[in-house]
């Protein structure tokens, strides 16, 4: 299938609102496990987008602040699971990681290296209303 | 979706930290506060095993990493014990590789802690 | 704990979408499960509450029509859960289970029947806008 | 979260139609294909092993009960084995108890059935 054909695919949406606090952070996991067990994903693929929703909530936590959600929108699609993560107060710009190796302690700098690694596109993106979204996409079988 | 965390005394004062279960954003602390507290006693070489660990993300590396910095201040070290391939993986991408001793079990970690 | 000091008790809110689709059942259910695993609820509570969640959708799904989406929100207090179910075409007044140990056939009649019996109150809510909504509480421990 | 059905014929033209993982509106269509297939070939002694069944709600037990009264038009009977007590309780808030033979094994279901 090339991409043209897989553009005019079915997409199917489930939508994941959580309180941004820690507790909640593995329903986003177990759904989002949930979601792409639907598609073709390797039981190691699965693992993955588990670590890769999980440290975009934990994002959402660390570098925000207040009692907004953060929802979750899984996009899928028969060949890709596409999921967009919003908190509602995302102000800083994102910074790059600290380079592989040389962690600067316990405040990490992992998370988005960890989210490039394991999935196959990640981008900000900003959106009209204010907050920037974090999309990332991992094709079933890449 | 929890962690349980058992503390065992060792040989040569070391000690062991056994982890089971998940280490996120919502159970790290509960392990930090458990290394924490070993550091705190003047315990400085640790094995800490994640055999029974299903799960760990960038929260759980920054409290081993954490630890890992403070015993190394006074001469200690940090051995894992990680026979889970998909917990393995995370050290591999994230280079932590190069910075913990990784053990397939509790006594060759133990041994290369002297 | 009283009704009146359980009722200031902190809610936390848990929202999920999914499509009117029976392959989506199965995340409402491990979502459900997840949320539940972050009160104290019983392994036994929680496969009841997996159970309640999945008959309100495939409700949704066999008495519905049309390509809407199956809301499911979940309140969290300290010592409850409520479940609220919402679709977006619900004509038929729901009507009463056939008799236990009566059943009619494939087609079933068991679905709210085995709700009320695993939920600690079972509610049918019409709302302003037009869908009713399915509105179920189990309490920990009851 | 998939179903496995899989159709063994045993002695005295009984077969066994043995289903493991999670039997919910999704997935009991395949479950009826099987039981219907069976039936439509003229057999009418079903023993269906619900052992490794971790889920089952009111569409998986709509399949059963439809089975059953279609065997039961041909004077045979449908014999569940069920081991696991979530299982089996919704079998008995349902009163369904009452309707099939319930059995803790395959053999002693499929004795009962003679
Ligand atoms: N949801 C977010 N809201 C605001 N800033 C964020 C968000 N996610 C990431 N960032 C920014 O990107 C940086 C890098 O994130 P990350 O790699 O996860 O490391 P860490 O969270 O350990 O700092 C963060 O320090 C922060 O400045
Ligand atoms: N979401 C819904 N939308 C419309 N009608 C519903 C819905 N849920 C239940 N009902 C009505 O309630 C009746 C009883 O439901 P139930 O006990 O689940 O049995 P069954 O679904 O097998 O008919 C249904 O037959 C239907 O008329």
């Amino acid at each position: 299938m090339n991409a043209a054909t897989a553009a005019v695919g079915r997409i199917e949406t489930v939508e994941l609102r959580i309180p941004r606090k820690a507790e909640w952070v593995a329903v986003a996991r177990l759904a989002v496990a949930a979601v792409a067990n639907r598609l073709a994903f390797s039981v190691e693929d699965i693992e993955d987008l588990k670590l890769a929703i999980a440290e975009a909530c934990t994002n959402c936590i660390r570098h925000t602040n207040g009692n907004a959600s953060i929802d979750i929108v899984c996009e899928a699609e028969p060949d890709l699971l596409r999921l967009i993560v919003r908190d509602h107060c995302f102000d800083l710009p994102p910074q790059r990681p600290r380079a592989v190796g040389e962690p600067a302690g316990d405040a990490g700098g992992l998370g988005i290296f960890i989210i490039e690694s394991l999935m196959d596109h990640v981008a900000f993106e900003p959106t009209a209303n204010g907050p920037t979204e974090l999309v990332m996409t991992k094709r079933v079988g890449a | 979706m929890d962690i349980k965390v058992q503390v065992r005394e060792s040989e040569d004062d070391a000690y062991v930290v056994e982890l089971s279960g998940e280490i996120d954003v919502y159970t790290s602390p509960k392990v930090k506060d458990a290394i924490t507290e070993l550091i705190d006693q003047g315990h400085y070489n640790l094995v800490i095993n994640l055999e029974k660990v299903r799960y760990i993300d960038s929260t759980g590396l920054g409290v081993l990493i954490g630890g890992l910095k403070r015993v190394r201040e006074h001469g200690g070290s940090v051995n894992l014990v990680c026979t889970n391939p998909q917990i393995r993986k995370i050290f591999d991408i994230t280079g932590l590789v190069k910075i913990f001793g990784i053990f397939e079990n509790e006594q060759d970690a133990k041994k290369a802690l002297v």
